[in-house]
C-alpha cells in the first residue's frame, strides 16, 4: 500500500480565495493510501519545501502530491525537494489547483469540489508511480543559429568565445540584418553602421563560426543535445574560394536597374551584387530571376571580367547535414510596407514610406548620400508628416500589439530631419509615446523641446495628393478632437513590426511554438523568455516579438549562456518519459507480435528490431525494442499498440487508467 | 495578447451600457485615437466631434450622457461609415448614433438646431407610410408646412417639373395595407406616430 | 439575358434622367430590366434614423417581394437603396432570431438569397464585356468618378475591398476610352441625408467634392446615385455660394457616359434633365488661382 | 427545475492545450466548472479505450484537445491521433455514443481564451444533448475488451 502526503498551497490567496484549501486538505487525508494531509501558505518557498521533506521522513512517504500551480511551474521544484528528502521524484506529482481552477472560476462549492476532485486524480496517480532514473545522453558540442542580424551575430560570438563550435546560417547574401540598414540609432544616435559591421567582421574571422550565408535550414531532426540539421547553400553561382571580393563584376553587370532590396526599393544594384558595401562575406550573388545569361543565354559579362574566373553559372544548390547540440532562432522581424495601407493610398503615393525607407534616405551610404530627398522628384522636403502606431494597434486592419520600437524611432526621424534641414517642419501624429527605457523619455523630450519636432496626439484618417503635395487629415484628441489638415511634402509611416516571412514554416521545422501572429513563443513569459517549450532550441531579438536593439542583444547573451550550460556536460540528463516494449519471461518474452506497426508512426524513429535467436543462432521471433535515447516520450506507439506490448514510462496505461477512473469517482457538486 | 481580450465587458446602466445592449457597440473599446473625428465629413459643424462622444460616454456621467442626449453632433451624422472603415477598433459609431437618435427623440431631448432634421424624417416616413413610396413633391410640402421653411427650395419646384423631376401625383403602392401594418408594428401605436 | 430591379423612389422621381439612361443602357446590352413587383420605399435615412425595426423591415419586404417573384439577381441603381437593402440581408441573414422578427412584422416569407447589384456590378457583369464591339463614339474625356459612401460602406458588409480607392467606374471610363483621374474626395460624402434639412452643409459637403474635381481638371464628374447627382447637379446654387464662385462642371450617370459611347442620342438619356447644363466638350476646367492656394483653415469645433 | 450539469473530462497534450489553459489561468478568464483535465505528453499517446472508458464511468463528454496540426511538439503525434479518429468514430456509434459527445479541438499554448470558450461551448454542447445514459453497453463492450486484453 502506498503512503501518499498530500500539500495543499494557498499560493498566498491566489488559490485560497476562491478554493476552501483546508477542507482539500481534510478531504484528501481520507483518501486510500494518503497517509498526511496538510495546507500551507506558500508551498514553492523554503519552509513550504522543507514541510514536504520532513513529511517524506517523518511518514516514509511513498508518494507526494503538491496541489498548488501548474506544474509547467514548480514540477522541478518539488521533484527536487522529494530527491533532496531520499524520495525518488519521479514519485512526485502536482495537482494543478491555480492555473486550471481557482484563477479560472469563482469562489464557489464547486471549484472546491473540482479541486479536490483534482487532488483525487492525482493521488491516484501517485499511488501508480514508479520509481524512475533520469536518462543521460551524450551531447553534441557545437551550436547552430539561424539569423545573422544583432541578435545571431552576438549569440554566435558570445557562444564561440566559450571555446565551442557554431554554425551561423543567414538567408541572405550578407549578415546584418535590419541593423545594417539603419542610419543612425536611438537613443545614443551613434551610426549603425560604425558599430555593428566590426561585430560582423569578427564573426567572419572567428575560427570557431562557420558562416553560411544565402543560405537556409532544411530540415531538423533530433532532440536536445542531438539535432540532425540539413542546411541548404543556396547557389551564389561563383566559387567563393576563388572570388577576391574585387567587385569587378558588379561594376560591369549591364542589368544595373534592379530595385535593391536593402535599399528598400529606393535604390538599384545589379545582377551580381553585394547587398552593400560592408556586406559579410563580401563576396557577390547572382540574381538568377534578373541576370541576362540565366534569362536569355547571353551576357556572361562578370564571367569574362573576374579575375580570378571564379563566377560559375552551373552552380547547384548544396545540402550540407550536420549533427548539433543546440539552436538558437535568431530570424528577427519585418515591418510591413506603406503600400499596406488602404486609407493612405496604398503605396499609391511615392512619397509616402515606411520608416526602413527614411532610415535609408538618412543613412550616409545610402541612395541619397543622407540627404533626405523626396522619391517622387529627388526634392528636399519642407514638411513631413510622420505616422505612429501605423498599422499597430488596430485590430481592424493591422495587429493588435503595440511594436514598441516605432515610438522611439519616429522621434529619431524627426530629430534626424531637423538636424539635416533646418528649415523643415516635422509633425508627429500619435496616441501614445511609449518610450520605456535608459534615456528613451530623455530622447523624446528632446525631440520635441529642443528641435521642436510637433507632435500632435491623433491618428490620420486620410492622405491624398493634391499638386504635388500630400493632404494629411488628422485630428487633434487634445484640442477636442479638432480637425488638423498638413499639406506636406512627404510623409513617414511608422509600420508596425511583425514577425518575418516564413516564421511559420520554420517554426514547424522546428517543432517551436508559435503565437498567434507568428511570433516565436517563449516557453514562460517571465521564467524562461529566452527558452522554447523544445529542449535545446532558445530564442534571441526581434524574432520572439519586436524588440529594440539592446534588447536583442542582451536576449541573445541570454541565449548563449543557456546554450553554453548545456555543453558544460558531456552527457545531458534527460526525463526517463520513455517507452518500453514489454519483456517477460519465458519462451514468449514478450506480448510484443512483431507486427511492427509501430515503428513507422515513431517521430524519432527510435523503435528498433530486435531478433531473439535460439542456441543455434536461428531466429525464432522478432521483437520491438525502444532506443531510449532517441525516444521522446510522445506515446502515440503505445495508443497504437493493440497487443498492448508498449508502455510510457510516466503515463503508464495503469496509470492514465487510475485517472480516468478516479476523475469521475465522486458525483460533482 | 489576444487572450486578454477576451474579457466580457461589462453592462450596466449607464448610457454606454445600454448602448452596447442594444446595438452591441462598445464604447469603453474606443481608445480616443481621434480617427473617425479626424475623417467625419460633418465635423466641423458639430458640437462634439464623434471620439468626444465617446469619450462623453465613456465617462457614465450623467450629465456627460445628458450632453451627449442633447447634441446637435447626433442628428448631424450622415450616417455616411467614413469613421467605422477606418477605425482600427471598428466601433460602429453610425449604429451608436441610430441609437442615440432614438433614444433622444423618445426622451424629447432633441437639440433645437436639429428639429427641421427629425421633422423632415418624419415627413419622409410619413409620405411612405400612406402611398408605400415616397412622393417627392408631396414629401417637399409636407417638410416644409413642418419646417415652416415655406420659401426654402421654393424656387427649385418650377425648374423640377420643368425638367420632369417632380411629379405630383403620389405613386401608390398595391400593398399600402401591409406597409400600414409594417409601420403599426414597428412603431407602436398609430395615433403616437400621428402626432 | 434578364435581370430584376429595384428602382427605389428617386428613380421615378427627381433622378428620371438616371431612370431612362439605365434602360437606354440595358436595351442597348440587351438586358431586360423587370421591376420587383409592388415595390415599396426602402425607408432610406429617415428610417434608421429613427426606428430600427422599420428600417429592417421595409427593405426585407422588398426582397421578399423579389423572392417571390423568382428574381435571383435584382440591380439596384440607387445607392442608398442598393445599401440599405444589402445591409439588411446581411443583418438579417446573420441574426436568426431577427430574421423570424421581420418576417412576422412584413407577413411573407423571407430568405436572403437574392444577389444584389449596383449599376456598377451590373455594368461589370453585362455590359463591359460587350462594350468593345458596341462603342461608336470614344468617351473621350478625363473625368472625376465619384463614388460616395454607400456604394462602398460598409466595406466588410458590401464587400468592397477597394473601398478607399474604387476603381469600379474608373476602369468603365478607360474601357469607354476616357481618363479616370485620381482625386481627394472619391468617397467622401456628399450629405445626402441631410438635403432638405441643412441645405448650407450639403453646399459644403459637395461644394468640397466639386471643387477637388475642377481644379484638377475634370471636364465632368461621374456617378452611380441619384442623391450624389442631385447633390452636385441641383444643388449647385448652395454649392456655388459654399465655394463662392460659379461651377460649371456637368455632372453625369456612369449610364449617361455608357449611353453617349454608345451613340444613344442625349434626350434618351435624360441629359436635358439636368440642372448644369451637360456641354462637356466646351466646358473648360478653371485653372486653379494659384497652385499654392491653402485648403480651408481647419476650424475649431470646441 | 435544476440545470443539467454535465461531466466533462479533457485529454489534453502536454505542450498545447494544456500550456494553453495554463495561460487561460495566468490571463483569469472564467470558464464553467463541469471540466476535469488529464494531461498527456501527447493527443498521439491517447488511447480509445480511455475514452470509452471515460464514458463507462460517468463522463457525460469528453474533450480531446492538441497542437494545431503542423505545430505538434513532437512533429506528427496529432497527424496519428487524428487518423485514428476517423476509424475511431464509426466505433463510437456502434457502441451508442454520439458522436456529438466528443469534442475535438485545438488549442495552442497561446490560445487562453480559446480554451475558455472551447470549455464553455463544450459544456453547452453536452448539456444539450443530455446526461449520458448507455452505460450498459458501453461496460460490456469495455469488459470485453479488458477480457480480450488478458
Ligand atoms: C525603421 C526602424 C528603425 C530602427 N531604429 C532603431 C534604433 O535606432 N535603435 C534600436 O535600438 N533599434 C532600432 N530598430 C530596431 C532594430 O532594427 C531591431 O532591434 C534589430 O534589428 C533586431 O535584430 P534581430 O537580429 O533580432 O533581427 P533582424 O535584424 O531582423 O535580423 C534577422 C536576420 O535573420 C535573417 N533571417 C530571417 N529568416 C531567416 C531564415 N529563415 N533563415 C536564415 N536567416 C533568416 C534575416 O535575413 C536577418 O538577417 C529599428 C527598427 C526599424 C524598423
Ligand atoms: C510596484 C511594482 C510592481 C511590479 N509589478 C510587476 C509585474 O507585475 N510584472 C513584472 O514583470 N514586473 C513587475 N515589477 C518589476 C519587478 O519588480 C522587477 O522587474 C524585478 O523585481 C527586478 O528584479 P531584480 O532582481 O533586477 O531586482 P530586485 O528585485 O530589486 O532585487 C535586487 C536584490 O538585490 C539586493 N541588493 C541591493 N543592493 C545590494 C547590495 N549592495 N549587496 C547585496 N544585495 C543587494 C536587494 O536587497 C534585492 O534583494 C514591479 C515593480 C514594482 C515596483
Ligand atoms: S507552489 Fe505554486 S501555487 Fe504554491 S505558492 Fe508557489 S507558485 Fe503559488
Ligand atoms: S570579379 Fe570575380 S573575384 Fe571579383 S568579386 Fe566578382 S566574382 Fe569575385
Ligand atoms: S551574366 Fe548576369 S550577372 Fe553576369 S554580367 Fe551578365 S547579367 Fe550580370
Ligand atoms: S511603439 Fe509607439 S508608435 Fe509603435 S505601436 Fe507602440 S505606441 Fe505605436
Ligand atoms: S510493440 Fe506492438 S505494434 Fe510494435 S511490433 Fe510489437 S506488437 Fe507490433
Ligand atoms: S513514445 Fe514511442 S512513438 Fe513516441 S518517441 Fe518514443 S518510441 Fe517513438
Ligand atoms: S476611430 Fe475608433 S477608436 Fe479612434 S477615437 Fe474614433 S471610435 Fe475611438
Ligand atoms: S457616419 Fe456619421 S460620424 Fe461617422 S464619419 Fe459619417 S457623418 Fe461622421
Amino acid at each position: 500500500m502506498s503512503r501518499i502526503g498530500v500539500f495543499v498551497c494557498h499560493c498566498g490567496e491566489n488559490i485560497s480565495a476562491t478554493v476552501d484549501v483546508a477542507k482539500v486538505a481534510e478531504e484528501a487525508s481520507k483518501l486510500p493510501g494518503v497517509v498526511h494531509s496538510v495546507d500551507y501558505k506558500y508551498m514553492c518557498s523554503d519552509p513550504g519545501q522543507t514541510l514536504v521533506k520532513e513529511a517524506i521522513k517523518e511518514h516514509n512517504l511513498t508518494g507526494v502530491v503538491v496541489a498548488a500551480c501548474s506544474p509547467r511551474m514548480h514540477e522541478p521544484t518539488f521533484r527536487k525537494a522529494c530527491a533532496q528528502a531520499g524520495l525518488n521524484p519521479y514519485l512526485s506529482e502536482m495537482a494543478n489547483v491555480r492555473e486550471h481552477c481557482s484563477w479560472v472560476h469563482e469562489k464557489s462549492e464547486q471549484t472546491t469540489q473540482k479541486a479536490f476532485d483534482v487532488v483525487r486524480t492525482m493521488v491516484s496517480k501517485a499511488s501508480n508511480n514508479a520509481a524512475l532514473e533520469p536518462i543521460k545522453v551524450p551531447v553534441t558540442k557545437r551550436a547552430l543559429v539561424v539569423g545573422g542580424g544583432v541578435a545571431g551575430i552576438q549569440a554566435a560570438l558570445d557562444i564561440a568565445n566559450t571555446g565551442h563550435k557554431v554554425i551561423l546560417v543567414e538567408r541572405s547574401p550578407s549578415i546584418g540584418g535590419h541593423m545594417a540598414q539603419l542610419s543612425e540609432t536611438f537613443p545614443t544616435l551613434d551610426c549603425s553602421q560604425c558599430i555593428l559591421t566590426p561585430r560582423m567582421v569578427e564573426v567572419a574571422q572567428h575560427p570557431n563560426i562557420t558562416l553560411y550565408t544565402h543560405s537556409e535550414v532544411e530540415s531538423v531532426d533530433g532532440f536536445i543535445g542531438n539535432f540532425h540539421v540539413k542546411i541548404r547553400k543556396k547557389a551564389r553561382s561563383l566559387d567563393e574560394d576563388l572570388c577576391t571580393g574585387c567587385g569587378l563584376c558588379t561594376t560591369k553587370c549591364p542589368q544595373k536597374k534592379i530595385p535593391s532590396e536593402f535599399e528598400q526599393l529606393l535604390g538599384t544594384r545589379p545582377a551580381i551584387y553585394t547587398p552593400f558595401p560592408q556586406a559579410v562575406p563580401n563576396k557577390p550573388v547572382i540574381d538568377r530571376d534578373n541576370c541576362t545569361f540565366y534569362k536569355t543565354g547571353k551576357c556572361k559579362i562578370c564571367e569574362i571580367v573576374c579575375p580570378t574566373k571564379a563566377i560559375r553559372f552551373d552552380q547547384e544548390d548544396t545540402i550540407l547535414e550536420v549533427e548539433i547540440g543546440a539552436i538558437v532562432l535568431a530570424t528577427g522581424f519585418d515591418v510591413k510596407h506603406s503600400d499596406f495601407f488602404p486609407e493612405y493610398g496604398k503605396g499609391k503615393y511615392k512619397d509616402v514610406i515606411d520608416g526602413l525607407q527614411f532610415e535609408r534616405l538618412a543613412s550616409a551610404s545610402g541612395p541619397t548620400q543622407g540627404m533626405i530627398r523626396r522619391p517622387s522628384d529627388g526634392q528636399i522636403p519642407k514638411k513631413i508628416v510622420f505616422i505612429a502606431c501605423a498599422g499597430s494597434r488596430d485590430p481592424a486592419k493591422g495587429i493588435e500589439y503595440c511594436s514598441k520600437i516605432c515610438c522611439m524611432y519616429t522621434a529619431k526621424h524627426a530629430m534626424l530631419y531637423k538636424h539635416k534641414v533646418h528649415d523643415g517642419e516635422a509633425h508627429v501624429f500619435y496616441m501614445d509615446i511609449r518610450a520605456g527605457g535608459k534615456m528613451y523619455e530623455e530622447f523624446v523630450r528632446r525631440a520635441i523641446v529642443e528641435d521642436h519636432v510637433n507632435y500632435t496626439r491623433g491618428r490620420v484618417s486620410t492622405i491624398y495628393e493634391l499638386d504635388g503635395k500630400l493632404i494629411v487629415k488628422g485630428a487633434d484628441t487634445l484640442l477636442g478632437a479638432q480637425s488638423v489638415e498638413i499639406e506636406a511634402d512627404m510623409v513617414v509611416l511608422a509600420t508596425a513590426g511583425v514577425a518575418s516571412e516564413g516564421s511559420e514554416d520554420l517554426a514547424q521545422k522546428m517543432h517551436v511554438s508559435y503565437d498567434q501572429h507568428k511570433f516565436f513563443a517563449e516557453a514562460h513569459p517571465k521564467l524562461k523568455p529566452v527558452e522554447t517549450n523544445t529542449g535545446g532550441i532558445f530564442l534571441a531579438g526581434a524574432c520572439q516579438t519586436t524588440r529594440d536593439i539592446p534588447d536583442s542583444v542582451a536576449m541573445a547573451s541570454g541565449a548563449a549562456v543557456k546554450v553554453a550550460a548545456l555543453f558544460s556536460s558531456d552527457l545531458l540528463t534527460r526525463e526517463p518519459i520513455v517507452a518500453r516494449v514489454n519483456r517477460i519471461p519465458g519462451p514468449s518474452h514478450s506480448t510484443c507480435v512483431g507486427c511492427f506497426l509501430c515503428q513507422p508512426v515513431c517521430p524519432y524513429q527510435a523503435i528498433e528490431r530486435e531478433d531473439i535467436k535460439d542456441r543455434a543462432g536461428n531466429i525464432i521471433k522478432s521483437l520491438a525494442r525502444i532506443n531510449e535515447g532517441l525516444c521522446q516520450g510522445c506515446g502515440t506507439c503505445v495508443a497504437l499498440c493493440r497487443s498492448k506490448s508498449i508502455d510510457l514510462l510516466g503515463y503508464t496505461d495503469n496509470q492514465m487508467h487510475g485517472e480516468v477512473l478516479s476523475v469521475l469517482e465522486e458525483a460533482f457538486v | 495578447m489576444s487572450s486578454a481580450s477576451n474579457h466580457e465587458i461589462h453592462v450596466d446602466n449607464s448610457l454606454s451600457g445600454l448602448i452596447l445592449k442594444h446595438t452591441e457597440v462598445p464604447v469603453q473599446k474606443c481608445y480616443q485615437c481621434g480617427k473617425c473625428s479626424a475623417g467625419c465629413p460633418v465635423v466641423s459643424e458639430m458640437d462634439y466631434p464623434p471620439s468626444l462622444i465617446l469619450r462623453m460616454l465613456q465617462t457614465g456621467l450623467p450629465e456627460m450622457e445628458e450632453k451627449v442626449l442633447r447634441s446637435y453632433s447626433i442628428w448631424l451624422c450622415l450616417s455616411c461609415e467614413q469613421c467605422i472603415s477606418r477605425c482600427p477598433m471598428e466601433i460602429d459609431i453610425p449604429k451608436m448614433m441610430d441609437y442615440l437618435r432614438q433614444v433622444s427623440y423618445k426622451k424629447k431631448m432633441v437639440n433645437p438646431r436639429a428639429k427641421n432634421i427629425v421633422r423632415f424624417h418624419k415627413a419622409f416616413l410619413d409620405s411612405i407610410r400612406t402611398t408605400g413610396r415616397l412622393s417627392e413633391f408631396g414629401l417637399t410640402v409636407d417638410y416644409k408646412l413642418r419646417s415652416l421653411k415655406m420659401m426654402q427650395d421654393l424656387t427649385l419646384v418650377p425648374s423640377m417639373i420643368s425638367r420632369g423631376k417632380l411629379g405630383f401625383i403620389p405613386e401608390m403602392i398595391k400593398g399600402t395595407k401591409e406597409m400600414a401594418k409594417i409601420f403599426a408594428k414597428t412603431t407602436g401605436l398609430k395615433s403616437e406616430e400621428e402626432k | 439575358m434578364k435581370l430584376g430591379i429595384y428602382p427605389g423612389c428617386s428613380l421615378t422621381g427627381s433622378a428620371r434622367d438616371y431612370n431612362e439612361s439605365v434602360f437606354a443602357i440595358a436595351k442597348a446590352c440587351d438586358i431586360q430590366l423587370e421591376q420587383v413587383p409592388d415595390w415599396n420605399c426602402c425607408g432610406a435615412t429617415a428610417a434608421h434614423n429613427m426606428n430600427k425595426e422599420l428600417s429592417l423591415s421595409l427593405p426585407a419586404r422588398i426582397l421578399a417581394q423579389a423572392e417571390k417573384a423568382g428574381l435571383t439577381d435584382i440591380v439596384i441603381p440607387c445607392a442608398a437603396c442598393y445599401s440599405r437593402l444589402m445591409v439588411t440581408q446581411h443583418e438579417l441573414n446573420n441574426d436568426p432570431v431577427l430574421k423570424n422578427r421581420i418576417s412576422e412584422i412584413i407577413e411573407m416569407d423571407f430568405k436572403g438569397t437574392t444577389n444584389i447589384l449596383n449599376v456598377v456590378q451590373m455594368i461589370d457583369l453585362y455590359v463591359s464585356p460587350v462594350l468593345k464591339e458596341k462603342i461608336v463614339k470614344n468617351f473621350s474625356h478625363k473625368v472625376a468618378c465619384y463614388y460616395g459612401c454607400l456604394m462602398v460602406r460598409p466595406y466588410k458588409v458590401l464587400q468592397y475591398d477597394q473601398h478607399e480607392d474604387p476603381q469600379g467606374m474608373d476602369n468603365v471610363i478607360r474601357l469607354l476610352g476616357g481618363t479616370a483621374i485620381d482625386w481627394g474626395y472619391k468617397v467622401e460624402c456628399c450629405g445626402a441625408g441631410l438635403t432638405m434639412s441643412k441645405t448650407e452643409i450639403v453646399g459644403m459637403l459637395s461644394g468640397k467634392i466639386v471643387k477637388d474635381a475642377a481644379r484638377r481638371g475634370a471636364q465632368a464628374i461621374v456617378v452611380a446615385c441619384p442623391m450624389c447627382h442631385s447633390n452636385l447637379d441641383m444643388r449647385r446654387p448652395a454649392i456655388n455660394e459654399y465655394i463662392g464662385e460659379k461651377m460649371d462642371i456637368p455632372v453625369i450617370y456612369i449610364t449617361q457616359a455608357i449611353g453617349l459611347a454608345l451613340g444613344i442620342d442625349e434626350k434618351t438619356l435624360g441629359l436635358q434633365r439636368h440642372f448644369v447644363p451637360v456641354k462637356m466638350a466646351e466646358y473648360i476646367p478653371p485653372v486653379p488661382e494659384s497652385k499654392k492656394q491653402k485648403a480651408k483653415e481647419p476650424t475649431n469645433t470646441i | 427545475m435544476e440545470q443539467f450539469e454535465p461531466k466533462l473530462v479533457a485529454f489534453v497534450c502536454n505542450w498545447c492545450t494544456y500550456a494553453g489553459a495554463d495561460l487561460t489561468g495566468t490571463s483569469r478568464i472564467k470558464y464553467a466548472t463541469n471540466v476535469r483535465i488529464i494531461r498527456f505528453p501527447c493527443t498521439g499517446r491517447i488511447d480509445f479505450m480511455l475514452i470509452s472508458k471515460a464514458f463507462a464511468n460517468g463522463a457525460d463528454g469528453v474533450i480531446v484537445s492538441g497542437c494545431h496540426p503542423n505545430d505538434c511538439h513532437y512533429t506528427s503525434g496529432n497527424f496519428h491521433a487524428r487518423r485514428r479518429w476517423m476509424s475511431f468514430n464509426a466505433m463510437l456509434t456502434f457502441m451508442g455514443i454520439d458522436p456529438d459527445r466528443i469534442i475535438f479541438s485545438w488549442v495552442s499554448a497561446a490560445e487562453g481564451a480559446k480554451w475558455a470558450d472551447v470549455v464553455n461551448q463544450s459544456v453547452e454542447q453536452i448539456r444539450k444533448l443530455g446526461p449520458f445514459t448507455e452505460y450498459q453497453k458501453l461496460v460490456q463492450s469495455g469488459i470485453e475488451e479488458e477480457n480480450f486484453n488478458g
